[in-house]
């Protein structure tokens, strides 16, 4: 079996450049790959481009990279919860092209999938339709939207094998798996790092072919954006 | 009288019907799941990967890996499933969930919505509304009928940038519920004790108003 | 939760018409909907478009059907195995559309996600490019390709649950997960029905939002086409 | 001497390299998984739906819901996975598939392939071909050099219905390597004991060569 296990987020980011083109998983700060981040606020990577659903908290997530100045341009579906982000679009520093939810997941698989371009209703009549290509199809007004071309992607799973073989966690899946069938070089890093074997080849959710490298995470802290409970009684 | 959030609710729970997925909403939407009515089942769609869902964990239980649309630790109720963001937009996008109900900031006679975006204010970016309102077969708006200064948010043409063209059949505000259909808002109950008068005074798109107009049940 | 469950292949199948457009999953006879054929054959409806990956052989899976004439067109990207069909079709009798593999995958797919067309490289500068629209993307020549309209789809599961929720086993995953999204009324059969909370909601492969009718299926017979072994030392 | 189907296989086994996913078709490609060099690790898929395709099963272990695109019973190794024909395409035409082997009627000398129709005869169908060829960054073709008859399989253009348009740049055959460019045949390497002559006669389309023609080393 092809071994993709990489020592640590350093070896992982290894070709990491300024300038690049990033995917990195995770809705809110659920399912975000909290290492590769870290790593990149390390190397000080700068003008980098983030296709990301979100872009984290001032003080967690992408606002780490955002606080270091390091991010040029990102794409999201949403960007609020994040004074630091706000502070640097609203002054011009930082470009930020917003798509809707659906198609940014849309285009991220279609990007690992081979599929250029595909038509989508989403958004047709707005402002995100501006410029680009509609079309009817059954009567119904669509707008065509398109691949990617990232880099890397970066994504957190749960469990994961040698070979590469990702299993993710409740809605921590959200974005990861898209994203890493997208990335040129797809980076995992998981909470449980297993031999091949362990994990049942039916429950896999991203096949090993889409990662290039996997890595033990550690010191996860997995914080939660709204701490929302039911009293006990 | 016109209606609280919780009633606006209330009212919008009664449009449920037996068997149906629905997506809700941030806000007012959020509050349809505490009414849904006696003797049918509906599941919740969360667009983060989760359907099925249930109540906010009992404290002590709650989980990072298990949020909503709105990143609000919830639970998972049995015959639920979780899956990733493609293959939910797939739910949305394939009309898969029969209802969403969204909140707005205008609507216009036209059936189209405007929730996102206030130029020269800072946008934090559409999420999932505009696939939710370019898909759903049914969208149910949940919105103040007014403005803070009073000023209609029923329109005849919508001032800010669209989230969607032509797509929302129903409004219900604290004053009333209304149809959209020929391009106009047709007044179908009134919030209880609350004339048509006073509705007409708040809505500034087309009103049809055809005979008498009952209040709304809660 | 919703309840999907219905008594058996005849419930399930209520609505089926002459003339109908059905998905059929499966590969080979590797995962094939068997209660669900059976009943179509005994239901006797005429003139039915079959989209499936193939068409069975002689006296087993859709070649049931073929045997009674039952189907007008196939809609398939492989169709050996079978001496009624090629019968049928070089006289004349069946028309059929033959798609490539992938396309058809996503097709389906496509269908089922509300992507009413999508650009794909296969088949580009071969007949099953004619009459279609081409596009270069990133220098590479592409052909438009539509999502389909069936108004059944019929799926085969290895577990489901009372909500529909679906997973499959093996390679009899194949095409059924994607047609399973695609029918306007999809039906699925189970080697087994459990109730629901015995499935795990992180390994279900179908939800059963895409699910209106489940059955538990019987006397399956899993015929395998090509048994090939290692002989025992 | 021209070489077996085995060795044709054995060949092209030589053509691998480490890390790589490998599709391989029916017939001779299936072959080439018995020659996987040592030192190396490959991973075979089978696009309906499995990656780490192991050897046939033991007798009475075999799984009808085991199989290889070939309809064969197969097994599954450590480490490989199950998924859906969506998600193997994805595979294949995302080029997440390094190398795929197949087998042609006829390669044309601008890389042309065509291995699905012959008109008038009975159509089984293309299967994966076309996403294979079309998408695959490395395509083998392995074949015979000639026909029954005799006649080349190497041509100027083809002449059955394609399966795909210049796409094949290496073909391993009973008689010679040759790689496809700038629309010609370049002749690499001889079968062992096979002149450059006997490989020129049965090559219609444009054959260079270049240099002293190593033979094969199997």
């Amino acid at each position: 079996m092809i071994n993709k296990v990489v020592k640590n987020a350093q070896e992982a980011l290894q070709g990491v450049e300024n300038g690049m083109t990033f995917m990195l998983g995770g809705f809110g700060l659920c399912g975000i790959p909290e290492n590769c981040i870290t790593e990149l606020v390390n190397l000080g990577v700068t003008d980098l481009t983030c296709i990301s659903n979100n872009a984290g908290v001032d003080d967690f997530g992408l606002g780490l990279l955002l606080q270091k100045r390091q991010i040029k341009k990102m794409i999201s579906s949403y960007v609020g919860e994040n004074d630091e982000f706000e502070r640097q679009m609203l002054s011009g520093e930082l470009e930020v092209d917003l798509i809707p939810q659906g198609t940014l997941a849309e285009r991220c698989r279609a990007t690992g999938a081979g599929i250029p371009a595909f038509y989508t209703p989403a958004g047709y009549g707005t402002e995100v339709a501006e410029g680009k290509e509609t079309r009817e199809f059954n009567g119904k007004m669509h707008v065509l939207e398109h691949a990617f071309n990232p880099q890397f992607a970066f994504v957190k799973a749960w469990k994961g094998d040698t070979a590469g073989n990702l299993i993710f966690k409740g809605t921590a899946r959200n974005f990861n798996p898209m994203m890493a069938m997208a990335g040129k070089i797809t980076v995992a890093e998981v909470e449980e790092l297993v031999e091949v074997g362990e994990l049942d080849p039916n429950q896999i959710h991203t096949p090993g072919i889409f990662v290039q490298r996997i890595f033990q995470g550690k010191g996860y802290e997995k914080r939660i954006e709204q701490r929302t409970v039911t009293p006990k009684i | 009288m016109a209606l609280t959030k919780q009633q606006i609710a209330q009212r919008i729970a009664q449009e449920l019907q037996d068997k149906w997925y629905v997506n809700l909403g941030i806000g007012i939407p959020t509050l349809v799941a505490n009414y849904i009515p006696e003797g049918i089942e509906v599941e919740f769609q969360s667009e983060n990967g989760l359907l099925g869902m249930g109540p906010f964990p009992i404290e002590g239980t709650e989980d990072a890996d298990l949020i909503n649309a709105g990143k609000q630790t919830v639970t998972i109720l049995d015959g639920g499933s979780l899956f990733d963001s493609a293959t939910s937009f797939a739910m949305i996008r394939g009309q898969h969930v029969q209802l969403t109900v969204l909140g707005a900031m205008e609507v216009a006679e036209n059936g189209d919505i405007a929730n996102w975006k206030i130029p020269g204010r800072m946008v934090k970016g559409m999420g999932g509304a505009m696939d939710l309102v370019a898909s759903a077969e049914n969208i149910i708006v949940a919105m103040m009928h007014t403005n803070k200064k009073g000023e209609s948010k029923l329109l005849k043409q919508c001032s800010l940038p669209l989230t969607g063209v032509g797509c929302v059949k129903k409004v219900v505000t604290n004053l009333a519920v209304l149809e959209i259909k020929d391009g106009a808002f047709h007044l179908l109950e009134r919030a209880p004790g609350v004339s048509v008068e006073e509705i007409q005074n708040a809505t500034e798109g087309t009103l049809i108003v055809n005979g008498e107009i009952p209040e709304m049940k809660l």
